[in-house]
């Protein structure tokens, strides 16, 4: 491989952005069509990624990245490995068939153009995020598989059931993402590592961490959110509400298995400690077992298959946690063959649905005639689901008991695979028999074969299904061994064979599996009767709590604002003043620097006193004047001291502008009291009053120990004395006051001067205009000439 | 003196926020213009005070010849006044407003821009 | 008047080298809105020159802004001494890379707000002043942003606010005088405290200029005073900024006025705030600001929650939004009280996404209204069939807000998070997180609710009260907000680097006490 | 307030009391007073004449609306500001200007145009303000 | 009125002539021009204008005279222990009809002994008085009459 | 004895004389009857007292500008004083504040032409001298 | 006998105390009322006094730059008084209605 070509892959893998942006004007340029025109995208991509396969084969690791932000050491890179390509070639390769598929599945769809836009976008952010290297750049895909699928989930919007669950998925994967990126961030701050080549580098380091366990536990809550993981798999089976090439898409080969990926990537660093070992097969377990229950309890084709993979998913984390070896190549082999006959059994259940009008199992029945191309296909994805030959499933499983058993032998995880594994066998035979064999039945749209568009994915799909299992030893070369190895953090030397080789533990467990699932077949409506009536008896479920706990999110909100916000006034003055008081008494406090009081005795001409004096008697004559009018008045005296105290001091300025605006208050008061009609009574019941009158007290209080505090520090009035110096020599006026005003802090003064014009334009605004002149033609500023001048004429 | 002026300052802050905690606008509204004149003795105050020349440059002289009043902070109280007087004159008329509107001049009545009952937003996605 | 008198050393008092054009990029950004605020009412008969006119000086202003952040990023701190006189004597203002920053986005989302207000504001508050009154808001909040003189900074908030009155009571309906009463009042208390801190700070340092304040509030003797100014800064701007449990005001008033006014708010008004406490606590006032650091990562905390829980409280987008700010302000808290460069740098930088991102949300809303003629999530419904390029513009924007990659919200929080990790708040950093969580619940709700769902409705033909005006008139603002939105999210460095620059000088101020200070001793 | 004798009386005092507010503006420099002041006295004239005569009078003595007065004393307080662009020197730089006019010296300066610009905007907006609110509602 | 306004212009050009607005300096200059207007009477008009003038200084004499008499009343009322009152509202019979005429007889009215000017009749015919002690009412209209209306008619006509 | 001197002995005995009418005045507003009685008190006592003291600043003060800026403000003064009274006896008088019992004649009460709009025809009657408290 | 040289000071203190005691009672006039008119009556008074008070205060101090403010108070001082007389003539006199008094004792 030479090294431009992973270069090059940093632009390409920008292409289904791009392709995506041109979607609907395609859409609209050959209508639905546009499909196959826009397949070439992710074909192209296949291809690309496909020539790759030689290189990693040979065990190297390409890599490239350019900085993206370099203040945070933020990158966009990317590194390919058999994990990574794997999931490259499927992403694509999937993608390239349900582009495709949209095409003819949403024929006449008048959204179709968006939904190719969606579908492009959803490919490139999940083909950003398994190549990634960088982790933050890993995490922005992330996220953005997140957004796309909400938009995908939601297609068929006007549906209350699609916007639930695009919200729940948006809320459930999305809320885990942010665990995510609290993990690797802490991941990123504890061990320097900024990438996954860096991660991966420094295993030793991640395990030793002081961080390990929180970081263990942010990463898996993001990767169990994104993949479904019991309890939060919930969000998965609801999105069935959309479209189905989505639902293909979503649940082969992508975003469910972002998780899983996830997971395998970190194994090398994170894996191999007790904590790892137990926590994956335990919630892997749980799911598998709980999806395989709920897609027996179901009957809707799509919802059968979503539990279905609900339940694979589990099998992923399951083996991944069990971390040996032949668990891990029974991990990858799953993964593959999954994506294969789930890729195309959604495509299948689609195609039911578009031909006949339902999905509903029991509403199905003798397809096999009518649509043998489909009934071909779904045959060889539900072969490869039950895990026979001669198809990659049976290889998966196989694998997957062998290394189960030389991880632990006969064990309580042993019986949940081949458990679940039974329960997975029948569902595949229901899937086959039921609607394809069984007796005929009547559908909304009389079913036939739909359009190439339609099969050629799960044809082509079930295909590879059989090739790779049939050319196991290639595809172990080219794919797995390399994936297998990324997943396990080494080399491993891979040697799998279609037909088993004896009698081993793997070959009597499958017969074990197959016989159980038979069983299972055949009681298959007893047992559906009896999940169904155990669940109901629970009664409850993940699904149902997301809305509980939305709902009472909703509900602990609007109480929490009742409180906070409780529309009150006083309220919220009262709070203010009670912020601050506690803001300044705290400091003086804890330092222990209250106020000496030093400059109280001081001597001053007894009018000082009777001033001051009045003042404050004025003050409190406000206070308890029996009416607003009263109070008015009696503010005039203040005022007037105010002004008087202010001469005493030596500011004639302030004392004249002080007289001004006690004047002009006091007039302008008069003139909206003659407008006001009060009615004379305002009561402030006593406790009230005591209440109010403390906080003032304990207020003003704080400012006042504050004020002394500061003056009786030391003053620097340099700034000043540079005034009184200038005032004349250069700025020619003999009024420092007015000198500063106009001349060294002219500044101020001009930004006062607006604060007056905007005050005198609000008052006017708020006298000349009253809602009540707002309607009609007033509102309108597309008047002639004449209508505003005559306006402007009105406000003079 | 200063901090005989200190205490009536505090005097003022707290007739201010006495009665800005009221209901009654007109009420609060004397608490703000009680505040202006808390907060602009405050600024006078911690500028220091003397009792002394104002700061005028006398006629025949180049600079001032002995301790005149401090003159920056009468310049900042200058524009502290003339911005609170501003302010209460448009608070004034917007009380006024709303009582014409509102019909009430108890600010705890006043409820149309978060009224009283609330509404859940809808349950339903 | 007295004339001139004998000769005196000017030098000693005044700067004497010619000024260089370029420092008038400093004082530009404030003075050329008010003085076309001016003209505006002057020519108020004529309202079709006032909106014209707005257009232009904030298209001006966007030029002047960007040659003054890049002047600013290539040769440091621009100066510029009003009056000529030396500092710290007379008014500086200090352009640094975070006010040219802050300003510059002021002036791009003024503009933008300017153009929408042609579709959204009526002639009858066009001639009662509107375009007086957004000019000088403008005007105001560049003001605070590149100031460098503490009580100037006062009076630039005073301009911002009476601005905001008038913008919010302009139509007289019953709900924007109650909320206006509320807001008025509050924000008069808010202020207030600032002058007292300020007229405290003097009494203390006897400067009024920043730098020099940095300069000499180490030398102080006593630390109780200082703390007390410090609170006192702290419960101002914490009030400005719309904190928990301060935050009462905004959720009470920000629904009430024209759509435009409400986005230039949101936008704009609470970030004056965050900047205050960043120019005031974290550079004049480092010591009081570790002091106050559990109380700011508390209040930080809170303020989140309160407008998470606000937010998923809310029937009424418009008042949804008004506590999505208050998160968003939470989130700016967490990194003035982390205080690494890290942190600021992500403060800084969401604040910068918070102002468009919210303006542009708040317009969306106006388009909701225009479309829908409601914004109540119990009534509306179906503009995602009405409009399909509005409802991708809402939702691009939805999830901005949301905090979620690739827009602009994302890599802000990343850096806030990662800050508070590695010093130890991990609670701050969770609760960044969890409300991102909320968020991303509730504005999917809108989205859900409104778009997405299809009660059949025909929407009205014409809203009442609202001016017709073309689709790019009320789309295209939202638009160009949201192309920016992407842009900081995919490609951020410039943004970033700029923002780390700003954190830098915000820790260490000597680089710009010594530009500021500098300059005196030059001949 | 309807009577003869405030009405004959009120007149005189608003136009004493304009000529005292313009001399309280020149001399502010100097001496206490200054364009604040000066427009604050101003103002009240006016309100005098207004609640004397009623509102039109006033409006038609001021000729444009007073807040477009306001207007113009903020824009000229600004222009006042520019004008130090082309000498050089910082916004707001006080410009000193001797005129010789029939051998007497008239100071000029930047800084007198700022305090007029004061001056204006505080008349016209207290004018607003007063006016409004002193003429009757319309409803 | 013009007249008044000339001689102070004169008078301060007085000052300026020669370099000195001392008070006295000034006052001199006023002596001086009012004497020079005398000069120049013809040209000045026949209305008598020095002769108003003063005359009109005569008023404010008396005025001044009559604010200090009504001042110590009042001093006298207020501060007497116990002295019994008999205010009355009285209607005097206006003879002025120019407004300004009647505002000045009205401002006087006020300033100056135990009288206070209420309100002047729709008609302009009666200032309705009150008055602070009058056993004699029509004795007040009388002070009044002959007083400062006369003087008042005297002045303006 | 000096020019000066004799200046500063007019000035003080002008300081006396003033304040003691405006003390006089006060006094008035203290002990007589009803609004209209103490509108006497202030509006003579009350606007010699001030003028006198202007004048006494102005004497003291030998400086042209001085004296004819405190002539200018006794004038004012005079002029805008009993204005003020009138306005406030009026206005009072109008709406229903009567004057004391003591008032043997109201002329003004047989003649008044109410103002439009002012005093209702319910309007109760009230006396200038309303006790405090009841 | 007083020297000549303290007579003025002295004179300045009488007045001081004479203008003092003259405060005193006027603002108890403001705040006993009893009637509105009494109260704004009282208020005007004190603005009469307040220009006596600066007149001293300026022989006082020698600096005669205060005289401005009195002129000022003696030309727009009334202003508040107008003010109020057509408050009191346009709304009548319901604020002094003695069962109003009764309801509206609080603050
Ligand atoms: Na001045
Ligand atoms: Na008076």
């Amino acid at each position: 491989m030479p090294p431009s070509a992973i270069d090059g892959t940093l632009i390409f893998a920008l292409a289904p952005f791009v392709a995506a942006a041109l979607g609907p004007w395609l859409k609209s340029l050959v209508g639905h069509r546009a499909g196959w025109i826009l397949a070439i995208v992710p074909a192209l991509l296949f291809v690309h990624f496909a020539q790759m396969v030689p290189a990693i084969a040979d065990g190297s690791v390409l890599r490239a990245g350019i900085d993206w932000i370099p203040s945070l050491s933020i990158r966009y890179s990317i590194r390919l490995d058999g994990l990574s390509l794997l999931f490259a070639l499927l992403i694509t390769g999937i993608g390239t068939f349900i582009v495709i598929y949209s095409g003819g599945y949403l024929k006449g769809h008048p959204n179709q153009g968006r939904f190719f836009s969606f579908i492009l976008l959803f490919m490139g952010a999940m083909l950003g995020l398994v190549i990634a290297d960088d982790l933050m750049s890993l995490f922005v895909f992330w996220e953005l598989t997140s957004i796309t699928s909400f938009l995908l989930i939601g297609f068929d919007h006007t549906r209350s059931a699609s916007r639930r669950a695009a919200l729940q998925a948006l809320v459930i994967t999305g809320g885990g993402g942010l665990a995510l990126l609290a993990g690797f961030l802490l991941l990123m701050i504890s061990t320097g590592a900024s990438s996954l080549s860096d991660v991966l580098a420094s295993g030793d380091a991640v395990r030793d961490s002081a961080a390990y366990l929180p970081i263990l536990i942010l990463v898996l809550g993001g990767a169990f959110a994104k993949s479904a993981q019991v309890p939060l798999h919930s969000w998965l089976p609801n999105a069935m509400e959309a479209p189905t090439p989505v639902s293909a898409y979503l649940h082969s080969a992508t975003m469910v298995k972002a998780g899983v990926y996830l997971l395998m990537r970190l194994n090398p660093a994170f894996g191999d400690t007790l904590l790892w070992e137990t926590i994956l097969p335990i919630f892997g377990g749980a799911t598998f077992l709980t999806g395989m229950v709920l897609a027996v309890r179901n009957t809707d084709l799509k919802q059968i298959l979503a539990y279905t993979t609900v339940a694979s998913l589990g099998v992923l984390v399951f083996l991944t946690g069990i971390g040996t070896e032949m668990a891990l190549t029974g991990a990858v082999l799953y993964l593959i063959a999954h994506a294969l006959f789930k890729g195309g059994l959604f495509m299948v259940a689609g195609t039911i649905d578009h031909e006949t009008g339902t999905r509903e199992i029991d509403g199905l029945g003798g397809l096999a005639g009518k649509m043998p191309i489909t009934f071909f296909a779904a045959l060889i994805a539900c072969l490869s689901m039950a895990g026979l030959p001669p198809l990659i499933g049976f290889v998966a499983k196989e694998v997957l008991y062998e290394g189960l058993w030389h991880a632990s032998g006969v064990s309580l995880a042993l019986a949940v695979a081949v458990l679940g594994n039974a329960m997975m066998f029948a569902v595949a035979v229901i899937l086959v028999f039921k609607p394809f064999l069984g007796a005929h039945q009547e559908t909304p749209k009389p079913a036939h074969e739909g359009p190439i568009s339609l099969w050629l994915g799960p044809i082509v799909l079930g295909l590879l299904s059989l090739v790779g299992a049939l050319g196991l030893e290639a595809t172990t070369h080219a794919i797995v061994g390399p994936m297998a190895s990324a997943v396990a953090g080494r080399p491993l030397d891979l040697h799998l064979h279609l037909i088993p080789t004896g009698l081993k533990p793997p070959v009597i467990l499958t017969l074990i599996t197959i016989a159980l699932g038979v069983v299972f077949a055949v009681v298959y409506r007893p047992l559906r009767r009896l999940f169904v009536s155990v669940l109901d008896g629970i009664g409850w479920g993940p699904d149902r709590g997301f809305d509980q706990i939305l709902r009472s999110l909703v509900f602990l909100a609007s109480g929490l604002s009742d409180i906070l916000q409780p529309g009150r006034m006083k309220g919220y003055v009262t709070i203010t003043f009670l912020a601050v008081t506690v803001g300044l008494l705290v400091p003086m406090w804890l330092f222990g620097e209250f106020p000496t009081f030093m400059g109280i005795n001081a001597d001053a001409p007894f009018y000082f006193w009777v001033v001051l004096g009045i003042a404050a008697a004025s003050l409190l004559a406000v206070l308890v004047a029996q009416t607003r009018l009263i109070a008015i008045v009696t503010l005039g005296i203040q005022g007037t001291m105010v002004a008087i105290i202010f001469m005493l001091y030596g500011a004639p300025d302030l004392s004249f502008t002080q007289f001004m605006v006690e004047i002009l208050s006091v007039v302008i008061l008069a003139l909206v009291m003659t407008r006001l009609n009060l009615s004379p009574t305002d009561h402030r019941p006593f406790p009230t009053r005591l209440r109010d009158g403390a906080l003032a007290l304990a207020c003003g209080g704080a400012f006042t120990l504050a004020l002394i505090a500061v003056i009786e520090q030391p003053f620097d009035p340099r700034v000043s004395e540079f005034y009184a110096e200038y005032a004349r020599a250069i700025a020619h006026g003999r009024n420092i006051v007015n000198v500063i005003i106009v001349d060294f802090r002219g500044l101020d003064t001009l930004g006062e001067i607006s604060v007056v014009m905007c005050a005198g334009l609000a008052i006017l605004a708020l006298i000349r205009l009253k809602s009540r002149e707002n309607r009609g033609p007033l509102a309108r500023p597309d008047l002639d000439q004449g209508e505003s001048l005559k306006e402007a004429a009105l406000d003079q | 003196m200063e901090g005989i002026l200190a205490l009536l300052v505090g005097l003022f802050f707290v007739s201010a926020i006495y009665m800005m905690l009221s209901r009654r606008t007109v009420r609060i509204l004397i608490g703000v213009v009680l505040l202006g004149n808390a907060v602009n003795l405050l600024i006078f105050t911690s500028g220091r005070l003397t009792i002394a020349a104002p700061p005028v440059i006398p006629l025949g002289l180049q600079t001032v010849d002995d301790t005149v009043a401090n003159p920056l902070p009468q310049a900042l109280i200058l524009t502290a006044i003339v911005i609170s007087f501003s302010l209460f004159a448009f608070l004034l008329v917007l009380s006024y407003r709303a009582f014409q509107e509102l019909g009430t001049d108890d600010v705890d009545e006043m409820r149309d821009a978060e009224p009283a009952e609330r509404r859940l937003p809808p349950m339903e996605y | 008047m007295a004339g001139p008198g004998p000769i005196v050393d000017r030098a000693q008092a005044m700067i004497i080298e010619p000024l260089a054009a370029v420092d008038w990029l400093a004082i530009a950004p404030v003075a050329l809105p008010l003085a076309g605020g001016a003209l505006c009412l002057m020519l108020r008969s004529r309202n079709d020159y006032a909106s014209r006119l707005t257009i232009i000086v904030l298209g001006l202003l966007v030029l002047i802004n960007v040659g003054l952040l890049g002047v600013v990023l290539n040769h440091g701190p621009v100066v510029m001494a009003m009056g000529n006189w030396l500092p710290p004597f007379g008014i500086l203002f200090t352009v640094d890379v975070l006010g040219a920053l802050l300003s510059l986005t002021t002036s791009v989302v003024g503009l933008v707000g300017a153009i929408y207000a042609g579709a959204d504001i009526d002639v009858g508050r066009r001639r009662f002043g509107f375009y007086t009154f957004y000019l000088l808001l403008i005007s105001g909040v560049s003001g605070a942003f590149l100031t460098g003189d503490i009580f100037n900074l006062y009076v630039w908030f005073e301009v911002l606010l009476i601005a905001s009155f008038g913008l919010m009571i302009l139509g007289g309906e019953r709900a924007q005088l109650d909320g206006a009463v509320k807001y008025g009042v509050l924000n008069l208390v808010a202020t207030t405290f600032f002058l007292i801190a300020v007229g405290l700070l003097y009494g203390l340092v006897g400067t009024l200029n920043m730098a020099d304040i940095a300069r000499s509030v180490p030398e102080l003797a006593d630390t109780a005073p200082i703390a007390a100014v410090a609170t006192l800064f702290f419960v101002a701007f914490a009030m400005k900024a719309a904190a928990f449990p301060l935050n009462f005001w905004l959720p009470a008033s920000y629904h009430t006025p024209r759509i435009v006014v409400s986005a230039v708010f949101a936008g704009l008004l609470t970030k004056v705030g965050v900047y205050a406490l960043l120019r005031v606590l974290v550079m004049l006032l480092p010591e009081s600001r570790m002091g106050l650091d559990h109380v700011f990562l508390w209040v930080a905390i809170l303020t989140m929650l309160v407008g998470a829980f606000g937010a998923l409280a809310q029937g009424d987008v418009r008042r949804l939004l008004g506590f999505v700010v208050i998160t968003g302000i939470g989130t700016m808290l967490v990194g003035v009280a982390v205080g690494t460069e890290e942190a600021l740098a992500g403060a800084v930088y969401y604040a910068i996404h918070s102002i468009l991102v919210m303006t542009a949300l708040y317009l969306a809303v106006g388009g909701m209204e225009r479309l829908a003629g409601s914004c109540s999530l119990h009534t509306t419904s179906g503009l995602y069939r009405t409009d399909p390029t509005f409802a991708a513009i809402f939702l691009i924007l939805a999830f901005a807000v949301s905090g979620l990659p690739p827009f602009s919200g994302f890599w802000p929080k990343v850096m806030l998070v990662r800050a508070s990790v590695a010093s130890g708040s991990e609670w701050a950093a969770a609760t960044i997180l969890f409300t991102g969580l909320l968020t991303t619940i509730a504005m999917a709700r809108v989205w859900l609710l409104a778009f997405w769902r299809d009660l059949g409705t025909e929407a009205p033909i014409r809203v009442a009260g609202l001016p017709t005006a073309s689709r790019v008139n009320w789309l295209g603002p939202i638009a160009i907000l949201t192309v920016i939105v992407i842009a900081l999210g995919v490609v951020p460095e410039g943004l970033m680097s700029a923002t780390m620059k700003s954190a830098d000088a915000l820790l260490d101020p000597a680089g710009y006490v010594g530009v500021v200070l500098g300059q005196g001793e030059q001949p | 307030m309807s009577t003869i004798i405030f009405r004959t009386i009120a007149p005189y005092i608003a136009a004493l009391a304009v000529l005292f507010s313009i001399f309280v503006l020149l001399r502010g420099h100097n001496d206490p007073g200054g364009g604040f002041i000066g427009g604050l006295i101003a103002a009240s004239a006016l309100s005098i004449y207004g609640i004397a005569w009623g509102v039109a009078p006033v409006r038609r003595a001021l000729l444009v609306h007073p807040i477009a007065l306001a207007g113009f004393g903020v824009f000229l307080a600004a222009f006042s500001g520019f004008l130090s662009f082309f000498v050089g020197k910082g916004f707001l730089s006080g410009l000193w200007v001797t005129l010789h006019l029939f051998g007497v010296e008239i100071p000029l300066s930047s800084v007198m145009l700022f305090d007029t610009g004061v001056y204006f905007t505080v008349v016209g907006a207290i004018t607003t303000i007063a006016l409004t609110l002193e003429e009757p509602e319309q409803e | 009125m013009t007249v008044l306004l000339a001689n102070v212009l004169l008078a301060l050009a007085w000052g300026a002539i020669t370099g000195s607005f001392a008070l006295l300096n000034l006052l001199f200059g006023f002596v001086l021009a009012s004497m020079a207007l005398w000069l120049i009477r013809e040209q000045l008009g026949t209305a008598g204008a020095v002769t108003r003038m003063w005359r009109a200084a005569g008023l404010a004499g008396l005025f001044f005279w009559e604010l200090v008499m009504s001042s110590i009343r009042v001093a006298i009322i207020v501060l007497s222990p116990h002295r019994p009152l008999k205010p009355a509202i009285v209607a005097y019979p206006l003879q002025v009809d120019r407004d300004f005429e009647i505002t000045l007889l009205a401002n006087l009215i006020t300033l100056t002994p135990g009288t206070l000017s209420l309100d002047v009749s729709e008609d302009r015919e009666t200032l309705f008085i009150h008055c602070i002690d009058a056993p004699d009412p029509d004795g007040v209209i009388e002070d009044i009459k002959n007083g400062f209306e006369r003087k008042i008619m005297e002045t303006f006509r | 004895m000096t020019l000066a001197e004799a200046i500063d002995i007019i000035v003080g005995l002008m300081l006396l004389i003033g304040a003691f009418f405006a003390l006089v005045a006060a006094i008035g507003l203290l002990r007589l009857d009803d609004v209209y009685m103490r509108m006497h008190a202030a509006s003579k006592a009350g606007t010699l007292g001030s003028g006198v003291l202007l004048l006494a600043l102005a004497v003291d003060s030998q400086e042209l500008d001085v004296v004819t800026r405190a002539i200018a403000g006794v004038v004012f003064f005079l002029l805008t004083a009993p204005l003020s009274a009138h306005l406030l006896a009026r206005a009072a008088y109008l709406v229903g504040y009567r004057p004391c019992k003591a008032t043997y004649q109201d002329a003004l009460a047989d003649t008044i032409v109410q103002p439009s709009g002012v005093l209702k025809a319910d309007t109760p009657v009230q006396t200038g001298q309303k006790p405090d408290r009841t | 006998m007083i020297p000549v040289s303290q007579f003025l000071g002295i004179c300045v203190d009488i007045a001081f105390l004479l203008l003092s005691i003259s405060f005193i009672v006027i603002v108890y006039r403001i705040v006993t009322g009893p009637t509105l008119p009494d109260r704004i009556l009282a208020l005007d008074m004190l603005i009469a006094v307040a220009i006596g008070f600066i007149a001293t205060f300026g022989v006082h101090s020698g600096f005669y730059l205060y005289v401005d403010i009195a002129i000022a108070l003696g030309l727009i001082g009334f202003l508040s008084t107008v003010a109020f007389a057509r408050f009191v003539l346009t709304r009548g006199s319901t604020e002094d209605i003695p069962s109003a008094l009764d309801e509206g004792r609080d603050q």
